[in-house]
């Protein structure tokens, strides 16, 4: 019940929100902001409820259904939650309100605006509780709607390419899904699309068509993550995004890519994830180097972020390829959160500059922070957990990360990888001294202020939640162990 | 030789026998009012395919009495009302509903003098794809087909003092008659061949006589190449294609819907019939070089890839939509040659949705068109500004024949994706649907980019808009339906799909 | 108290949090709090020292479980052991000295709450490090002790050089920590746990192969290299002068790079088991030693002089820390491990009162060029009186303490020849250059009047500091004096207790070596009966080279920053242009396709209309004024694809033969005709136009 | 029966190829009407000589020429409107959309 109102609160939001007259701007603000309250403070309760109550075991939790959706095709209203899906809720919920809390600067077109976004974070549920193939395929594309107006209405000078390279991009991703899922569900017996049972019985196909099964949804999915070489939506689409979308992109759409992997790809189709998996692992050292060289080379502020993305979910690509090892997929959950937390703060902080300063190009800054010391403070702390310094969010991860697939990997490769950690320190610290340190430029910059209250709000969760993680994990350890331990033990099969 | 009357069956026919009548009233009509009401034919006129429509719908939920007898066949197994006929007799009725609709705009402004007789045409030609839907022989098919279409040669040309028009009119008229004696031709080729025009009994005796006489197979191939091109041209299949946009820009905005959805339904039942049904011996790689699967497989492609490459290009949103139309008419026919319980099901489905989305978007452009006078797709910008409503709709219709879910338009592409894929996983000499797949699922995304370009222009722009729109009310009510459609039957898909499951029976392709 | 010691890094992470969100404002305040918390800090940690002294030594550890995953666990927790103990010691007393020295150091400074608070946090930073009860948590404040000290060396951000310094501090040294973070996957693989005990008891019992044991300490190592700047990443040091003195101070003697030696002292068992590693180590620290050395010759700036002092000194203590492995290895005494541990005690002393008492001078002068300074002695007594304490205890003249220290070093590295000479030279080295700074600075006539004019002693909150230390240069040594039964040694070792002797061949000669050095410098610098001068020029080659401190900047420039970078731009473009290039290609083939689909229907549909009337016309003359229109080229299309459908299933399954000839033939009969027409297209418009004319 | 059939198939190329070539209007009407009479050719002979028991085949001629009246009727109305609009019935006129 409770996860139907995640999904449905928002549609309802929406709907009401339609229904407000136009100019109205304040009404719709917090009308939108009280709405999303809603999912934020459910997830927050499952998060806490499931700690205590549901995380011992693998099973899934607060089940909807199944109810008979299509009876003829076999589709049901299916939906739960584990260890692995509670994570991505509470940053959902988060991260949705924050954002909308960031929003509120937007002044044009205001009510598509906000009714667009609840629409987008009914999606996002959705995705994390669906247990049906359709269901989830639905939520998966129900949220590019959304997504291509909040780019192409509100975005940046090259908003229109943006948007369309995004949608263009994750149809074709999710498109091979739909095949995938065909497939699955005629070549299972019984035809299912029931998740559960398609997950308990394993693929029931011949080897080749396990493979093409299996590179079907891993291109769908490998496109939202994005693994290189198919990221190149990502850095327009953030770049061009307003700040708040840039936050969901960032800390919520990229992580559905690797939650479908181990949620549908990597367990469903063991055998062939053992075959690809050393692949897996080059694609995503390839992403962790390569996402940090480019973002070294970045002039823009907001791109630089947005390509550390691609390198931090390198790491995350890394890590699931490291199949048999539990402390390398929890590595990539924590990540996961880590990454959503710290980009999307990072995102609203760029944000921030680029509403005072209308520019975003690094070079234009310097010594920043004497005129904007909370800012700055900010800033640097975000930069340095982007960075994997301990005492943070990242720095657990990577690290778990790190140990986990140099065990399970080609040790070579990890090597390799471990550059990234410089690389990424360098392109952080480069941006941090080029902004914020060096000399001040009075004559450009003397009139800009500091972060105000609202914008410290909408970071400040994310700065606490990503101290609280990375100095004591030990709860989010414990809320996936369980359901690691399961999904390990399937794709061991 | 003995000639007795077949028995006489007027319920089968209750419908059609209302439509003729109401159609001749509505001439009538709009002549005994001195052509002095503007709107009252058109709401006449609704009454024609909304009484029927309302009776199938009754029958098929069972609020109709048993006694009255609708289903079965009549007229000595010429005229048969199977789940097939009905459910096509709701998309041709549904269609018309919608043309009729959106045509208040036109017959307001344009057509002045002749508003009985639009609407009257418009109803015949439903009358005709009603019949052919019904049809189990091919003589009944032919002639439900003629009807079908001659009206509509008269309707594309209606503006008699617009050039666009007339070419419409002519270019529609000469491939309409050529394609139409091809497939005589072709018919009467099946008749040597089979000695009945009877479906049924030609798919059994076909099989016989292929059997015993080989090399007539010259003569089948002849007869299958020219009906696939006379059926081809109805479904705008390319290559028979090329008619299409050019008649779509120029004829009535409603009419072109009225062709795109109606006259590809009736090509499609045409299709079913003849091919599912009466030829179903020659399909599969090994009854080439007769097999008609692949070849059809093969325009299907082609309809995929050329509709929505040459879409892209296009700057008349009516020729846009006339390309989008080939490519959907690509995406049925990969469920038409699905020769199993999911095939023509998928198909019955997809004409469903598409007939909402497809309807609900020529509405839309019938409706700005009505007001601006134009179909260019730039002049849609900044259209969100001023008219939400209108923006939304479009987009959704739009969204819907991409195939986006929830919207119906997606579980229709869906179901003929799985129709495919579960033929393809069963049996391994259909693999080769694995490529239709292919092509189909590459070419929708394809697709999203000339819609999205709509949106594009109607979101994304930031200036003021040149236009705003007012809706009249029926105009309204066909948007809403549309919407309506394609939001309830995408979600709450499972009445249709319970009544499609049995379609395929109705072509023998399984026993319930 | 023991029980209480995890508190002792929290302390300072209370100031610092304090500081930061409420004493901001109130820069006495924030001062004298933060400095009440290291003095508490340091109570406690002399409460910890004595009580483990009264365990004699017996381990204390506390954790609890960080992550607790199946097969991984990560533990936080406080492992108390004598060497623990001592360092807790010495990093208080360094921090608490720094902190006092800094209130007088940093007054006016509009960032003052800020500073103090930084160094609250590099303080936990490097307590932390020290209670640590396994190799994960020390990595953890391995790297803060990295990000603090990059706040603390880019403190001045404002200037250009402070900036750059405090990245490439960072960056260098996180080069480093990559090695340490393969180190620590290695021990996480293979032992299993990060617990420096299990850790230790697994590498002592054999069960790991020697070639896992070599590679874990060799990796751990690396992150020695990087902390302690040992060379090839010693670069970033000297450029962290750039932070405010007291940092230097604080960086150079008691934390940061004396981290990477605490890290070598406490991973011992580990290097114990691999006489190859620590032969490496004894090795990187000999050349890192001897390169600092030498380039202390010659450098001019004060606080230089004194960062490569420390490297070379930090390269002597890895050096007998690393020859103590070898020896042990091999089944020798050696007393490295001690020399090591006890030359990173005294040096602390020493070295915090170096840089203090330099941070003294630039205090007065504002410049850091010794070629500027001279004769400030007579102005600056304390200051004056104080360097020079710390000069001679760095140069390891009897008694003071570094002569305790640096002769247990020598003394480890006499049995082998080439570490004996190695460490001679560089001792006589260390002395020449101290007393080169000494002579420079506080003797002889000043060289800029301007500058000495106005040069004062500094206020007492810094001189006592600088008292404080310089008591302890002199005594801290004496705990390790030979005659003491239970001195340093026997409190501090490692296997089992090592008992100097007194060898009094080797003091004479380091003392030999020690006062030479001193009186070089005394001839060259204030006699000047050896002209500074022409010693440059005689030898100009090798003055150029030291000078240019070896080229490494300039070599890491062209070697590794100039590749990296344009690596990245190029990935940059190649992202921009070849991977975006083939969506937007794909993308652009698409509109393409839809142009060529037009270009299709101009010329060959169009071409093909116009040659069907054209064949009429040249073929049969009765059909000449035929002229179709695109409609009936539909019509055309349909017919000529139905034939073409026809010809190709017939030929294809009815004759005999692979190749669809007829087909084919049909199709270029098509093209043909079309490409004819389009040729000849102008034709039957002119005969048309020729016949209306006619 | 041969003899009837080629007659159809040349009566049905003839056809083709007026509508294929012809530039008046009418003339491509009159060519359809020929195609259309193939069709019944077939039909008839093939009742006549194949399928002799039974009369479909002849129904179906029937039929096709009422068909084809009408849409002679419907055809040539639609001519007189090519040639209101442009006094004139090539087909020629009618090109102006394309592409």
């Amino acid at each position: 019940m409770i996860l139907s109102s995640l999904v449905f609160v928002p549609l309802l939001g929406m709907i009401i929100v339609m229904c407000l007259p136009k100019d109205k701007f304040n009404a719709i603000r917090w009308t939108s902001l009280l709405v999303s309250l809603i999912p934020m403070f459910a997830s927050f309760w499952l998060t806490w409820d499931y700690f205590f109550n549901y995380s011992g075991s693998a099973a899934f939790a607060y089940v909807v259904g199944p109810y008979n959706w299509i009876p003829s095709l076999n589709i049901q209203y299916y939906m739960g939650v584990d260890g692995i899906s509670i994570p991505m809720l509470f940053l959902t919920g988060l991260l949705s309100t924050l954002s909308l809390l960031a929003s509120f600067g937007i002044n044009n077109r205001v009510k598509e605006y906000f009714a667009f976004f609840l629409l987008l974070e009914a999606g996002m549920m959705g995705v994390f509780v669906a247990l049906d193939f359709f269901l989830f395929y639905v939520f998966w594309e129900v949220m590019l709607v959304p997504m291509y107006f909040l780019i192409g209405v509100w975005g940046g000078p090259r908003k229109e390419y943006a948007a369309i390279k995004f949608f263009l991009y994750t149809l074709f991703g999710s498109i091979f899904m739909l095949v995938a899922i065909l497939i699955m569900y005629f070549t299972s017996e019984p035809h299912s699309l029931n998740m559960v049972t398609l997950l308990d019985h394993g693929p029931m196909m011949s080897h080749t068509l396990q493979m093409v099964c299996f590179i079907f949804f891993f291109i769908a999915f490998a496109i939202k993550v994005p693994v290189w070489p198919f990221h190149t939506w990502l850095p327009d689409a953030h770049v061009e995004a307003p700040t708040a979308v840039s936050v969901i992109l960032a800390g919520v759409l990229l992580k559905m890519g690797t939650y479908a992997m181990l949620r549908i790809n990597w367990p469903m189709f063991p055998q062939a994830l053992r075959e690809l998996s050393f692949w897996i692992a080059v694609l995503g050292v390839i992403a962790i180097i390569y996402g940090a060289l480019v973002s070294m080379a970045q002039k823009d502020l907001k791109k630089l972020v947005a390509y550390s993305s691609v390198s931090h979910m390198g790491y995350c690509m890394m890590a699931l390829a490291a199949v048999s090892s539990v402390s390398a997929i929890a590595g990539c959950m924590f990540q996961m959160v880590s990454h959503g937390l710290i980009t999307g703060a990072l995102f609203v902080l760029v944000g921030v500059l680029y509403d005072r300063a209308h520019t975003r190009e690094i070079a234009a800054f310097g010594g920043l922070g004497a005129k904007v010391p909370v800012y700055t403070g900010i800033m640097v702390l975000f930069s340095m957990a982007a960075l994997g310094l301990p005492g943070m969010s990242g720095f657990v991860s990577e690290f778990m990360i790190f140990v986990g697939a140099f065990g399970a990997l080609n040790k070579v490769l990890v090597g390799i990888s471990v550059l990234g950690v410089v690389l990424g320190a360098t392109y952080m610290l480069r941006m941090v001294q080029n902004v914020f340190l060096g000399e001040f430029n009075m004559a450009r910059w003397g009139g800009l202020t500091d972060i105000n209250l609202r914008e410290i709000i909408s970071v400040a969760p994310l700065a606490v939640l990503t101290v609280v993680i990375g100095v004591y994990p030990k709860p989010l350890t414990q809320l996936m162990t369980a359901t690691l331990e399961h999904l390990v033990s399937l794709m061991a099969r | 030789m003995d000639f007795t009357l077949p028995q006489y069956d007027p319920f089968r026919m209750l419908p059609e026998i209302f439509m003729l009548l109401w159609a001749l009233w509505v001439f009538t009509y709009d002549l005994i009012t001195k052509r002095q009401k503007e709107a009252a034919v058109g709401y006449m006129a609704l009454i024609g395919p909304a009484v029927p429509l309302l009776f199938i719908v009754f029958y098929l939920t069972g609020l109709l009495p048993e006694s009255w007898r609708y289903g079965g066949s009549g007229f000595g197994a010429m005229f048969f009302n199977d789940t097939t006929a009905m459910f096509f007799k709701i998309v041709f009725l549904g269609a018309a509903i919608m043309a009729i609709g959106s045509s208040f705009g036109i017959t307001k402004q344009k057509i002045v003098n002749h508003r009985g007789e639009f609407y009257g045409l418009l109803l015949f030609s439903t009358l005709g794809m009603m019949f052919l839907a019904s049809s189990n022989e091919l003589l009944t098919l032919y002639i439900g087909l003629e009807l079908t279409t001659i009206p509509l040669f008269v309707l594309a040309a209606f503006f008699k003092d617009d050039k666009l028009s007339v070419e419409a009119g002519v270019k529609y008229f000469v491939i309409g008659a050529f394609s139409s004696a091809l497939l005589l031709y072709g018919m009467s080729f099946l008749y040597g061949l089979s000695g009945t025009t009877g479906l049924v009994q030609m798919k059994m005796n076909m099989a016989v006589v292929f059997l015993s006489y080989r090399d007539i197979g010259v003569i089948l191939l002849g007869g299958i190449v020219l009906l696939v091109a006379g059926v081809g041209f109805k479904l705008a299949l390319p290559p028979f294609h090329q008619w299409a946009p050019d008649v779509y820009e120029g004829s009535p905005t409603p009419i072109a819907a009225f062709l795109s959805v109606g006259s590809k339904a009736a090509g499609l039942v045409a299709f079913g019939k003849i091919f599912v049904n009466g030829l179903m011996a020659f399909f599969g790689p090994e009854q080439a070089p007769n097999d008609w699967g692949m070849l059809v497989g093969l325009l299907a492609i082609l309809a995929m890839v050329i509709g929505n490459v040459v879409a892209i290009r296009q700057t008349n949103i009516k020729r846009m939509l006339a390309y989008s139309s080939i490519a959907q008419a690509g995406y049925i026919m990969i469920g038409m040659v699905v020769l199993n319980e999911h095939g023509m099901a998928s198909v019955a489905y997809y004409i469903f949705a598409y007939m909402f989305a497809n309807m609900g978007a020529f509405a839309a452009v019938a409706i700005f068109e009505d007001q601006t006078g134009s179909c260019q797709i730039e002049d849609y910008k900044g259209l969100a500004k001023t008219s939400p409503v209108f923006a939304v709709s479009l987009s959704l219709f739009l969204l819907s024949l991409v195939g986006i879910p929830p919207l119906a338009g997606f579980l229709a592409k869906y179901k003929v994706f799985a129709a495919a894929i579960s033929m393809a996983t069963v049996d391994p000499s259909a693999s080769w649907l694995y490529w239709l797949v292919g092509v189909g699922v590459l070419t929708a995304v394809f697709s999203l980019f000339y819609y999205a370009n709509v949106m594009r222009l109607m979101f994304f722009s930031n200036e003021e808009p040149r236009h705003k729109i007012t809706y009249s009310v029926p105009a309204l009510c066909v948007l809403l339906l549309g919407l309506a459609g394609i939001v309830v039957f995408g979600i709450y898909a499972e009445p249709i799909l319970k009544l499609v499951r049995t379609i395929p029976a109705d072509f023998g392709l399984y026993i319930p | 108290m023991t029980e209480f010691s995890f508190l002792i890094p929290l302390l300072p992470l209370f100031s610092f949090v304090m500081i930061i969100f409420f004493l901001r404002w109130k820069e006495m305040l924030s001062a004298v709090f933060s400095i009440v918390m290291i003095l508490a800090a340091w109570v406690m940690s002399i409460i910890v020292l004595i009580e483990t002294i009264a365990r004699h030594g017996d381990n204390y550890e506390a954790f609890y479980k960080f992550v607790d995953l199946p097969n991984f666990v990560l533990e936080i927790g406080v492992l108390i052991d004598p060497l623990t103990a001592i360092m807790l010691v010495v990093v208080t007393t360094v921090g608490a000295c720094v902190e006092i020295y800094s209130v007088g150091y940093m007054h006016n400074d509009p960032r003052f709450s800020r500073f103090f608070a930084y160094l609250s946090l590099f303080l936990f930073s490097m307590l932390g490090l020290v209670v640590a009860n396994n190799f994960f948590m020390i990595f953890i404040f391995w790297e803060l002790v990295g990000l603090t000290s990059y706040l603390l060396i880019g403190f001045w951000f404002e200037k250009k050089s402070a900036a750059d310094a405090c990245k490439k501090a960072f960056i260098t040294t996180r080069m480093g920590d990559l090695g340490f973070l393969v180190g620590l996957f290695i021990i996480g693989i293979y032992f299993g746990t990060f617990n420096y005990l299990r850790v230790f008891d697994i590498a002592g019992s054999g069960m790991i192969p020697a070639g896992i044991l070599t590679a874990a300490a060799i990796f751990v190592f690396c992150g020695a290299v990087g902390k302690s700047a040992q060379w090839p990443l010693h670069v970033w040091l000297p450029d962290a002068m750039e932070g405010p003195t007291p940092v230097s101070a604080l960086i150079h003697a008691a934390t940061m790079v004396a981290a990477g030696v605490y890290l070598v002292a406490r991973s011992m068992p580990l290097f114990v088991t691999s006489g190859d590693a620590s032969m490496v180590v004894a090795i990187i620290g000999l050349i890192t030693s001897f390169i600092a050395a030498s380039i202390g010759l010659v450098q001019n700036d004060i606080k230089r002089v004194l960062a490569y002092s420390t490297v070379s000194q930090l390269g002597y203590m890895i050096m007998a820390l690393g020859l103590y492995g070898y020896d042990h290895f091999h089944g020798q005494h050696s007393p490295g491990f001690y020399a090591g541990t006890f030359h990173l005690y005294t040096h602390a002393f020493f070295k915090g009162l170096l840089f203090l008492g330099a941070g003294s001078v630039i205090h007065a002068v504002h410049t850091n060029d010794i070629q500027e300074m001279g004769g400030l002695g007579r102005k600056m007594k304390k200051t004056a009186l104080t360097f020079m304490i710390a000069s001679l205890s760095i140069a390891g003249i009897f008694p003071l303490s570094g002569f305790w220290s640096k002769d247990e070093i020598v003394a480890a590295a006499s049995h082998h020849p080439v570490f004996f000479i190695g460490t001679l030279t560089i001792a006589f080295m260390t002395a020449f250059y101290m007393w080169r700074l000494c002579f420079l600075t506080f003797f002889g006539e000043p060289r800029d009047q301007h500058r000495y004019d106005h040069a004062h002693e500094s206020p007492n909150n810094m001189t006592y500091p600088l008292i404080f230390l310089a008591v302890l240069s002199v005594c801290a040594g004496w705990v390790g004096v030979p005659y003491l039964s239970h001195g340093f040694a026997s409190f501090v070792f490692h296997d089992e207790a090592y008992h100097p002797h007194p060898n009094y061949l080797l003091w004479a000669v380091s003392t030999i070596v020690g006062g030479g050095g001193i009186i070089l410098a005394y001839l060259m610098y204030y006699k000047k009966s050896i002209s500074a001068d022409a010693m440059a020029n005689r030898f100009k080659r090798i003055y150029k080279l030291l000078y240019n401190k070896w080229y490494f900047d300039e070599i890491y420039q062209k070697i590794l920053i100039d590749p990296v970078m344009s690596i990245a731009s190029f990935m940059w473009k190649f992202d921009a242009n070849v991977i975006d290039g083939a969506v937007n290609g794909t993308g652009w083939l698409t509109i393409k396709w839809s142009d060529i689909k037009e270009w299709f229907d101009t010329w060959i549909v169009d071409g093909a209309v116009n040659g069907t009337g054209w064949i009429v016309r040249q073929g049969a003359n009765i059909l000449r004024f035929l002229q179709t229109g695109s409609m009936q080229f539909y019509a055309l299309f349909i017919a000529a694809l139905v034939v073409l459908f026809g010809i190709y299933r017939f030929e294809t399954s009815m004759m005999e033969g692979d190749e669809p000839i007829f087909t084919i033939g049909f199709i270029i009969a098509v093209v043909l005709l079309a490409v004819a027409a389009k040729l000849l297209q102008g034709r039957p418009q002119t005969d048309r136009q020729a016949e209306s004319e006619e | 029966m041969l003899f009837y059939l080629s007659l159809a198939a040349v009566l049905f190329a003839v056809g083709l190829f007026g509508v294929l070539t012809r530039r008046n209007t009418i003339g491509i009407l009159m060519s359809l009407e020929l195609m259309f009479n193939a069709a019944n050719i077939n039909f008839v002979a093939f009742n006549k000589y194949v399928w002799a028991d039974g009369l479909i085949g002849q129904m179906f001629a029937v039929f096709i020429v009422v068909v084809a009246a009408a849409e002679a009727v419907v055809g040539l109305a639609i001519v007189l409107l090519l040639y209101r609009n442009w006094q004139g019935i090539d087909t020629d006129h009618v090109s102006v959309m394309k592409w």
